[in-house]
């Protein structure tokens, strides 16, 4: 087992290491191939009305005329061992991991992303037991009342959930509940737990409602096809032919089988959200990991383009590797084999 | 139809099971009636889909709640079984009746331990401590013959070789020993050396618990090795049903027959030619008319044409011997005596 | 006939077992397994008014503007016209009840220039129809072929490969492609303007979904390889590519076909997600999500110009869905 | 009928197989380290004659599909030599291969997935002639429905699809399909064991009619001790990769030589209930070792009753003890005096 | 001289009335603010909100380049120079700030020369220092650093070539301003410059103690001299300020110190905003860019709502330039069919009709001093485009069928892409086609419109921008959009590429000309002569819809910025 998890990590490691190399490309190769020059991109660094000289100044400073694959090796260096930066009469430093500096408020990447996170953290943690509640539930019964019509009605329900864009949803709820009824406060009122819990929690109902509805819907959809695949197993008829009680049948044996591929999807879907929820957060104007990458794509900051991507990235890959472990664990055909 | 309680530990009175399907209903089981006594045991033959399967968990009441319409009287020990409710058949699954199934390795669930399965299954009827019921189980795993009972109790069931995962079922199935034990295919899946062993061990278990055992297998070296009585099934039907000696040695049935012709022997000398039966079994949907077997049947042409038009009867011949067919009982057994017998035998 | 039981060849009548559903007790001549799923289909209602939905649908956008103006013309108004005597000057809402629909608009008007919604509906089709259809053809392109290639060499061909599918699914899709495309340059590659923004936005979609489809083809050509008829095309002599597009394929044609339907809906949910984020074609071709983008802001004044666009996307999206499911269970029976 | 038997004794040698070998490697990690070998098939050895028909029994695993499979080639093997009608085809290219493969075919085990689903009965059975490029005088169609009559099916089924036929069907389908290039050998592979009883016997005597008709040599693989016993001229038993009896089927099924075939055959139920309490039996314990670590020396030491220390040490040779009748055991049974090769022999051989 | 009423918008422009009249809150009518101090009060105490849908490029008075941020920064930093706190055209005329009085010029026009007060203090209570006032300005115009402010200091200062204070310790070396004695700022420029005064109005002339400097930090810690001082700041959250106690009313004459607090949200949803403000739970949008669609719906229904807001005009005109290098517009005839031919009610209804802009005729705004009305391309009765005109013209022209050509927008400026369309379809009617190209307006003016190179090769003929002055003159608007020396190879504003010599020498003579009136009349020439190139067409000159809640007292709108002056506000508690 441990060494299942050490060749795990290292694999997430390599694969991290490829994403971050291929992320760099994307984002300095394909441009400077497009014709990007480093005073182009310097240029965002500078101001409205800059000078030649300031623009120099800024590719000097931020070693942008650099070959691409030392740029990369500074970048790497960055996250792993820190960089300081200029700021003026004093050097900034930035520890380690360094995503290096906002082109528009010079702020360092990572404390934006760190403070970012905790809305994005809510929200998705939010929606995900909210869905994972609903979703499995409406699957599982679903599926043990299946040709039902609530069976159907559960299911054209999670069609239309999945057939939605969320965006759709999110403006339309808050049309009806925060701006017409106005049960709950509109776009932008997300406020920190911290700060004032209660309206936290008001802030966050619409875009946990949003964000599960789509969720649940799929996770309903896959719960019921997995339930009634697992119930069509012969261990389900074993079980049931020790005697054991229907609900037990369902619970410890065929939810068990069922949930754990859902688990794996799980992971990844939340580590998809960790990396932002960018349609939810930008819908309702959620100050989260993903409106900063919004925001940051719209005004060209390509420093926090690259460290949300590549965080976004560690979160999947993250997700990935705590579903194996997990998976291994649940399975004992894995972990054993 | 009568309902009295037999006398019979197990009795099956004209049961139906019958499953409506897009395309039609599925005839799985169409009128099958047998008894059963404690200690004694019975093999069900029959080829693929002739209804053999359905029947067992439907006695076991695994239809219940599905989609199957069954009719007809299950008796066992004084209990009448298809109209009780589901959860009272459910209490007595694993501890009156239990079952074996042919594919160990998918009839156990893979994330739970060989000794957590067990232990489960006793549980569920007797109210022991989990440690209570683990030695159980490590005891079943060692009169099932797993070496170190002790240490497999925790191994999971693809961690088992086939043949120990079947002896983990059988362990599995004895737990609470029942009274009934129904066998579904429980060799096809292992080797010949490793089928002998599970043959010998279930009829040692048998004899220890003096359960009534009904077995069920294409193999008919099988049923002849553990079988007091035996019935042969043909579309979801008993054609024949007698004691061993019956069947193998004085068979009434053309589909009988034609099961033994088929099959090359190690006892006797070699035939020259197997005697196969021509065409395939029948669709459950579109039963032939008359008599299931007749497309199949050589002899169909000597029942003056009953043999299309009206199902035959399952009829005594003498001493509990049973059979549906429609040609006279005489000419049956000139048949066999004369035409099929010599054939088999000639080398 | 002296052996009574036996089989002499001509004699024994052919005698079709019902081994699938469907198949009944009678033959029918050649019933090849694409026609009893078609058969199952047609008994799915849902799958049924779903496709109707898409062929619907898919002449809709392309008989939006050909011939002649195409419906545009003959139930709309220019797509691109602005009615600015239709807005209220002070809100810039349509002035008319329920966002000025009427006779000659009959989905309303664009709050601020008065541009009919119901030419920049059937407009925004055809934009969608085209990206989710050429991006499904890339992904499933890409994707069966590395799929095959991955599941029949197996080895160090299926490792390479699925470590690269891992890659791609590890990558934030959506950020990058709102990354990529926002920094499109106006002109690359011989193509300006939306041209090259749907070229773009069809291989950003394509090229990093290919991995879903490869997947489930990799999987599929996995436990063909292990089919005996792939054993018995060899021994015969087949050489690999025999046997890849005379055996294989043609039962990889179901599964990438159902996936090729389930994946057109997420994809016209990507083109819209892109739109509405800012980077999807330019204005002021109509796009469904650069529609909703624009909706944000009038919402609350104007709900019918969020409605709009947001069911044509759910309409279709939905219907694909509905076709892709009843596929999905009619070409494979287990999968219900 | 009888002079048969006589005949096959002298012809000429089609098949030979010497020392064959397959081992998979086991690898392990990212990097494909290997760790082990399964020695699926580890020194066979035998000769298969025009017109016979060779039996290849044993329990699962033990690597008979293997050696099938490694003389059509469908396996590169590992060490070893086959010729095929005097062409050594261990290592031949499949270009080279590609028109012997005419004289060679098989049969495969499973009905179902032997079968394209996708093609249509005179697809699948006109595929060697598609494949191999031969233009028939009457046309594909015609060579196609003639050879769908040879094998019981009715030609006007041509264009129907495999899931239209029942099992026993489908089976003449894929015997319809090696029969096409009128093969001189045919490997079948479990042809008969996923069938009904019923089905069973009409495949079993569809292959002896065409043995007859077509002169065909057949290698069968099958763990039905009985089926093998009725369908073979001389049987060979594999046990964990090896040989360990190769005889006549009267000698080999009469006088077993080697413990384990007497312990396969004494494991085989008998379909007579008079039979039931009076046999002797010889049960077996455990299951098969696992080809990944096979004991070594004799690899039937571990569960053999006769076992005694030289097998854990020496590897017994498989020799002839009695005519045509070789066996690879320290301590054979009914072994005639004369001949038998004494464990000091082997050790000195 | 001001009257705003170039377009048909129906609005009353705002009266010629500078006094800071006294008005009751509850009377208080629609635009009331513009014209006088709505809720006037010189109670203490309270905290006023501010919200903004964005962040600040920094809170650093040295390193930014908004103007709500100028107006904003004025909190906590006093430059030399400043706007009196006057509605209306009075509030364009500069008072001393920090200085004793506006600067002496010399003979030659090139030495400028502040006084400062005496006792200013910075909030730790140590004294402003005159070396202070140099540090700042050689700290942002010099160095690589801080690069978010203008420059104009770096262009004007004749400095050598200074590397800045971060490279060169020693402030000496700074030759571009002499602090003779610690209240004297002696700037020595390269050229005479008759504005220098609306120069040091600007923020980066506000002290900075050299030891405090931080560089790009320092917006974090800013050493105040105003009204209020750091609480806290957490950069693109929330700024508190609360009172400096070591400012002085004495030394000022255009701010008060009301509120006990101030408070600002950054990154606040728009619509949350407005929403906040008429719920009266903040109090000012401090972008000053007005109610969103949703907002402005429902108080243009409500009359009451209404009365709450003032719409006045901000520093920004709209327009669309046409390139005189790219074909056909490199015709002036083409170029007024353009402008003839332009519906300019579609294309004021994308900034919110009437309520967000006046149509404009000129390249100077309302709020221009010097601004002057005239529309030389009459486009019809209601500006809806003169068609016949427009044939005319492209008859003339040699394309009487009309042309093709393409129109540059910042693509993500959804108002600028309605425009773009509007134009699209009202050029359309007289046949020239126009192909909408959009660009991020991150790289906009370095890479695309703003690079002549770019603009030839791809055939930019039309490109719709905007202009804000950064000190409401003539010059201070028209410098870097009409000069045609002005024209830089990237980062040029002058995309028209308009190099007109009559034009060119008009602006030099205008910026040596002390005389302001003189000045403000030459301003208005250049105006002319830009529209008589036809190369430049006014779409609005903008204007914001703001809200005033009840609570906010003091409030008026300043002309300088055409938002409240932030400095003056109080709330009611
Ligand atoms: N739930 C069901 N719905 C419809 N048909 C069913 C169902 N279960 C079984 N059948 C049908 O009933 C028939 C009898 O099935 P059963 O499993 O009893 O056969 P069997 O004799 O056990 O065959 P085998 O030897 O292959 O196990 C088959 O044709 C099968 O298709
Ligand atoms: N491709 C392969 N890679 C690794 N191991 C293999 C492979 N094919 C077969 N083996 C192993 O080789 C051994 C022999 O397999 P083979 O299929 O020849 O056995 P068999 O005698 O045909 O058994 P069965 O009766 O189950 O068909 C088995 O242990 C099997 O697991
Ligand atoms: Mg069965
Ligand atoms: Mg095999």
């Amino acid at each position: 087992m441990v060494a299942f998890i050490v060749r795990r990590v290292i694999a997430a490691v390599l694969m991290l290491a490829v994403v971050s190399m291929a992320t760099f490309a994307i984002f300095f190769l394909i441009p400077r191939a497009l014709g990007q020059t480093p005073e182009g991109m310097a240029s965002r660094y500078v101001g409205r009305d800059a000078t030649p000289e300031a623009i120099q100044g800024a590719v000097k400073r931020l070693h942008l005329d650099d070959p691409l694959l030392v740029q990369y090796g500074r970048f790497v260096k960055g996250i792993v061992a820190g960089e300081d930066y200029s700021l003026g009469p004093k050097k900034a430093e930035c520890p380690a991991p360094c995503f290096g500096f906002s082109f528009n408020n010079n702020q360092p990447v990572w404390p934006t992303l760190l403070d970012r996170l905790p809305a994005t953290l809510s929200l998705a943690f939010g929606a995900a037991v909210l869905w994972l509640v609903t979703g499995v539930s409406i699957g599982v019964i679903s599926a043990l009342k299946r040709g039902t019509a609530l069976d159907r009605a559960a299911m054209t329900i999670a069609l239309a959930g999945v057939s939605l864009p969320i965006y759709f949803t999110g403006l339309v709820s808050l049309s009806v509940f925060a701006y017409t009824l106005g049960i709950f406060p509109g776009g932008g009122s997300y406020t920190p737990i911290t700060q004032d819990p209660v309206m936290w929690f008001q802030a966050l109902v619409l875009p946990w409602i949003t964000l599960a509805f789509l969720y649940a819907a799929l996770y309903a959809r896959l719960t019921r096809a997995g339930m009634l695949e697992t119930m069509g197993e012969d261990y389900i008829r074993t079980a049931r032919a020790k005697g054991l009680r229907e609900r037990t049948v369902v619970t410890k044996h065929a939810l068990r089988a069922t949930l754990t591929p859902i688990l794996t999807i799980f992971g990844l879907d939340l580590g998809l959200l960790l990396g932002g929820a960018v349609l939810t957060e930008s819908t309702f104007s959620i100050q989260g990991v993903g409106k900063l990458v919004i925001d940051a794509i719209r005004g060209n900051d390509l420093p926090v383009v690259l460290g949300v991507t590549l965080f976004a990235a560690f979160f999947i890959v993250l997700a990935n590797l705590i579903v194996d472990i997990l998976y291994a664990v649940v399975d004992p055909r894995v972990r054993l084999s | 139809m009568t309902t009295q309680p037999p006398e019979s530990f197990l009795e099956l009175r004209d049961l139906r099971i019958h499953f409506p399907t897009e395309d039609g209903l599925v005839k799985s089981v169409d009128g099958l009636s047998y008894k059963l006594d404690r200690g004694k045991t019975l093999g069900i033959v029959g080829e693929s889909g002739s209804g053999k399967s359905v029947t067992s968990l439907g006695i076991l009441g695994l239809h219940k709640g599905g989609s199957a319409k069954i009719s007809g009287e299950i008796w066992l020990d004084g209990e009448e079984l298809v109209s009780a409710s589901a959860d009272h058949v459910r209490t007595l699954r694993g501890k009156k009746m239990a079952m074996i199934f042919q594919d160990p390795l998918s009839s156990m669930h893979p994330f739970y331990s060989v000794g957590a399965q067990i232990v489960e299954a006793y549980r569920i009827h007797n109210k022991v401590s989990k440690a209570v019921a683990r030695k159980h189980a490590i005891d079943m795993l060692g009169r099932v013959g797993i070496p170190q009972p002790d240490r497999r109790v925790d191994d999971f069931p693809h961690q088992f070789s086939g043949g120990m995962r079947q002896r983990a079922m059988i362990a599995m199935a004895l737990s609470c020993d029942p009274e009934l034990l129904i066998a579904d295919e429980p060799t096809t899946a292992l080797d010949v050396t490793v089928q002998a062993q599970i043959l010998d061990l279930m009829t040692d278990l048998q004899r220890e618990f003096n359960s009534a055992l009904i077995i069920i297998t294409h193999d008919l070296g099988v049923v002849a090795e553990l079988s007091d009585d035996i019935l042969v099934m043909y579309g979801g039907k008993c054609v024949e049903y007698g004691s061993a000696e019956d069947i193998f040695y004085r068979p009434e049935h053309p589909y009988t027959w034609g099961l033994l012709g088929s099959m090359p022997r190690l006892d006797r000398d070699r035939t020259e030619r197997l005697l196969p039966i021509k065409g395939t079994p029948p669709s459950l949907i579109n039963v032939p008319s008359g008599c299931a077997f007749n497309p199949r049947c050589a002899y169909a042409g000597r029942t003056e044409g009953k043999s299309t038009t009206q199902v035959p009867e399952l009829l005594e011949t003498e001493g509990g011997h049973l059979v549906r067919c429609h040609m006279p009982r005489a000419e049956r057994r000139s048949i066999w005596d004369n035409e099929i017998k010599p054939m088999m035998e000639s080398t | 006939m002296t052996a009574p039981l036996d089989v002499s060849g001509q004699a024994m009548e052919a005698q079709p077992e019902a081994v699938l559903e469907g198949a009944g007790g009678k033959a029918i001549e050649g019933r090849s397994l694409g026609r009893i799923a078609w058969i199952r289909l047609k008994r799915d209602k849902a799958a049924i008014i779903g496709a109707f939905i898409v062929a619907f649908l898919t002449l809709v956008a392309i008989f939006a503007e050909r011939p002649f103006g195409g419906l545009i013309a003959l139930f709309g108004d220019n797509p691109n016209i602005p009615n600015n005597d239709l807005i209220d000057p002070l809100t810039s809402a349509p002035s008319g009840a329920w966002g000025g629909i009427s006779l000659e608009h009959p989905f309303g008007l664009e709050p601020v220039n008065g541009r009919d919604l119901f030419a920049r509906v059937l407009s925004g089709a055809q934009i969608s129809l085209l990206v989710a259809f050429l991006a499904t053809l890339m992904s499933v392109v890409i994707g069966s072929l590395m799929g095959v290639l991955a599941g029949f060499f197996g080895g160090w061909v299926d490792t390479l490969i699925s470590r690269l599918m891992d890659i791609f699914l590890a990558f934030p899709l959506l950020l990058f492609a709102i990354a990529i495309v926002g920094a499109l340059p106006d002109s690359a590659l011989g193509l300006t303007g939306n041209g090259l923004r749907i070229a773009v936005i069809v291989f950003i979609i394509g090229f990093f979904s290919w991995p879903y489809i490869a997947r489930i083809v990799r999987g599929q050509t996995l436990s063909l390889r292990e089919r005996e008829f792939v054993d018995a095309a060899r021994s015969l002599g087949a050489g690999n590519g025999y046997i890849i597009f005379r055996e294989m394929l043609p039962n990889l044609v179901a599964p990438i076909l159902v996936y090729a339907t389930l994946l057109i809906p997420t994809n016209i949910l990507f083109e819209a997600a892109l739109s509405f984020l800012g980077v999807g074609v330019n204005e002021p071709q109509a796009s469904w999500g650069g529609m909703l983008t624009r909706a944000v802001d009038y919402y609350q004044i104007a709900p019918h110009f969020m409605i709009v666009p947001g069911l044509a996307i759910f309409i279709t999206v939905m219907a694909f869905n509905l076709l892709g499911d009843g596929l999905r269970d009619a070409l494979d029976p287990r999968a219900r | 009928m009888t002079s048969h038997e006589d005949h096959k004794n002298e012809a000429e040698v089609l098949l030979s197989v010497q020392g064959l070998q397959k081992h998979f490697p086991v690898t392990k990690g990212l990097l494909r380290r290997q760790v082990g070998a399964v020695k699926a098939v580890d020194g066979v050895s035998f000769d298969v004659r025009k017109g016979e028909t060779l039996g290849l029994v044993g329990e699962s695993g033990c690597g008979k599909s293997t050696t099938g499979r490694l003389i059509t080639r469908l396996l590169e093997p590992t060490g070893g030599k086959i010729h095929f009608e005097g062409h050594d085809i261990t290592h031949m290219s499949a270009s080279r291969i590609r028109p012997l493969r005419r004289d060679m075919q098989m049969i495969f085990q499973d009905p179902y997935s032997s079968l394209n689903p996708r093609h249509t009965v005179g697809a699948i059975v006109g595929a060697p002639f598609r494949i191999q490029g031969i233009e028939t005088e009457q046309g594909t169609k015609k060579a196609v429905q003639d050879i769908l009559e040879l094998v019981g099916l009715n030609p006007e089924h041509y264009n129907r699809y495999p899931h239209e036929f029942s099992g026993g069907q489908r089976q003449r389908i894929g015997i319809a399909r090696t029969l096409a290039l009128k093969p001189k050998l045919i490997i079948a592979d479990e042809p008969v064991s996923a069938l009904d009883v019923s089905i069973q016997a009409q495949v079993v005597n569809l292959l002896e009619d065409l043995q007859d008709e077509l002169d065909l040599t057949y290698v069968i693989v099958a763990h039905d001790l009985s089926v093998i016993r009725h369908i073979s001229d001389r049987v060979a038993v594999m046990y964990l990769g090896k040989i360990v009896e190769l005889a006549d089927r009267k000698s080999l099924y009469d006088t077993p030589m080697h413990p384990y075939t007497n312990a396969l055959m004494s494991a085989v139920p008998i379909p007579d209930p008079a039979r039931r309490n009076d046999r002797e039996r010889i049960r077996l314990q455990g299951d098969v070792p696992s080809p990944l670590n096979p004991p070594p020396a004799c690899r039937f030491h571990t569960r053999c009753w006769k076992a005694q220390e030289v097998c854990k040490t020496v590897e017994p040779p498989l020799v002839e003890l009695a005519p045509r009748h070789q066996v690879a055991c320290h301590f054979p049974e009914n072994a005639p005096e004369t001949g038998r090769a004494t464990p000091a022999e082997t050790v000195s051989a | 001289a001001c009257g705003g009423t170039a377009g048909g918008g129906g609005n009353t422009s705002p009266a010629n009335n500078g006094s800071t009249g006294t008005g009751n809150a509850s009377a208080a009518k629609h635009n009331d603010g513009y014209t006088k101090v709505v809720n006037p009060s010189d109670a203490k105490g309270g905290t006023l909100k501010f919200a903004l849908t964005d962040e600040p490029d920094s809170a650093d008075p040295g390193n930014t380049y908004y103007a709500w941020n100028w107006n904003f920064t004025r909190l906590y930093a006093r430059p030399l120079m400043t706007y009196a706190a006057k509605p209306g055209p009075e509030g364009l005329k500069l008072v001393p700030d920090l200085a004793e009085a506006p600067g002496e010029v010399s003979a030659d026009g090139k030495t400028w020369t502040y006084k400062l007060k005496k006792g200013i203090k910075y909030d730790d209570g140590t004294e402003v220092k005159a070396a202070d006032v140099k540090y700042a300005i050689a700290r942002s115009n010099f160095t690589a650093e801080l690069t978010d402010g203008p420059k104009y200091f770096a262009q004007y200062l004749d400095a050598g070539d200074y590397k800045g204070p971060y490279k060169d310790k020693n402030l000496d070396d700074f030759k571009g301003i002499e602090t003779p004695d610690d209240y004297t700022v002696v700037f020595k420029l390269k050229a005479p410059f008759s504005e220098f005064d609306f120069l040091v109005a600007n923020p980066q002339s506000a002290p900075v103690p050299q030891a405090k400097d931080t560089g790009v930090d320092y917006e974090k810690a800013v050493a105040s001299t105003g009204p209020y001082k750091f609480e806290s700041y957490e950069v693109g959250k929330q700024l508190n300020l609360v009172r400096n106690e070591n400012w002085d009313q004495a030394t000022d004459t255009t701010r008060k110190q009301l509120p006990d607090r101030i408070e600002v949200q950054y990154k606040q949803n728009a619509e949350d905003i407005d929403n906040r403000l008429i719920a009266g739970q903040i109090q000012v949008d401090l972008g000053g860019t007005g109610l969103q669609p949703a907002g402005r719906a429902k108080v243009v229904s409500n009359p009451q709502l209404k009365d709450s807001t003032d719409n006045p005009f901000t520093p920004f005109n709209r327009y669309a330039m046409m390139s005189t290098k790219v074909a056909p517009f490199d015709n002036v005839e083409c170029r007024k069919a353009v402008q003839y031919a332009t519906d300019k009610v579609a294309t004021q209804a994308p900034w919110g009709g009437p309520l967000g802009g006046d149509i404009g005729t000129t390249a100077m705004t309302p709020t221009t001093v010097g601004y002057k009305p005239f529309d030389l391309y009459p486009n019809g009765a209601d500006h809806k485009g003169d068609l016949a005109k427009a044939k005319e013209a492209l008859a003339a022209c040699g394309h009487p069928d009309g042309f093709s050509t393409n129109i540059a927008v910042r693509g993500d400026r959804t108002k600028e892409v309605q425009v773009a369309e509007a134009m699209q379809a009202s050029l359309d009617r007289v046949g020239i086609k126009l192909t909408i190209k959009k660009y991020p307006s991150g790289d906009w003016s370095a890479q695309y419109a703003g690079k002549p190179d770019f603009v030839h090769k791809n055939n930019l003929g039309i490109m719709i921008a905007g202009w804000g002055s950064d000190w409401p003159s003539g010059f201070g608007f028209l410098s870097q959009i009409v000069d045609g020396r002005a024209i830089k190879p990237s980062g040029n504003y002058n995309m028209m590429e308009l190099d007109d010599k009559s034009i060119n020498e008009l602006l030099d003579k205008g910026v040596q000309t002390s005389d302001a009136a003189a000045r403000n009349e030459i301003w208005a020439q250049v105006d002319q002569k830009v529209m008589e190139s036809a190369a430049f067409m006014s779409f609005v000159y903008e204007k914001t819809l703001i809200f005033r809640p009840a609570s906010l007292t003091n409030a008026y709108v300043h002309p300088a910025w055409g938002m409240y002056d932030y400095t003056w506000l109080g709330v009611k508690q």
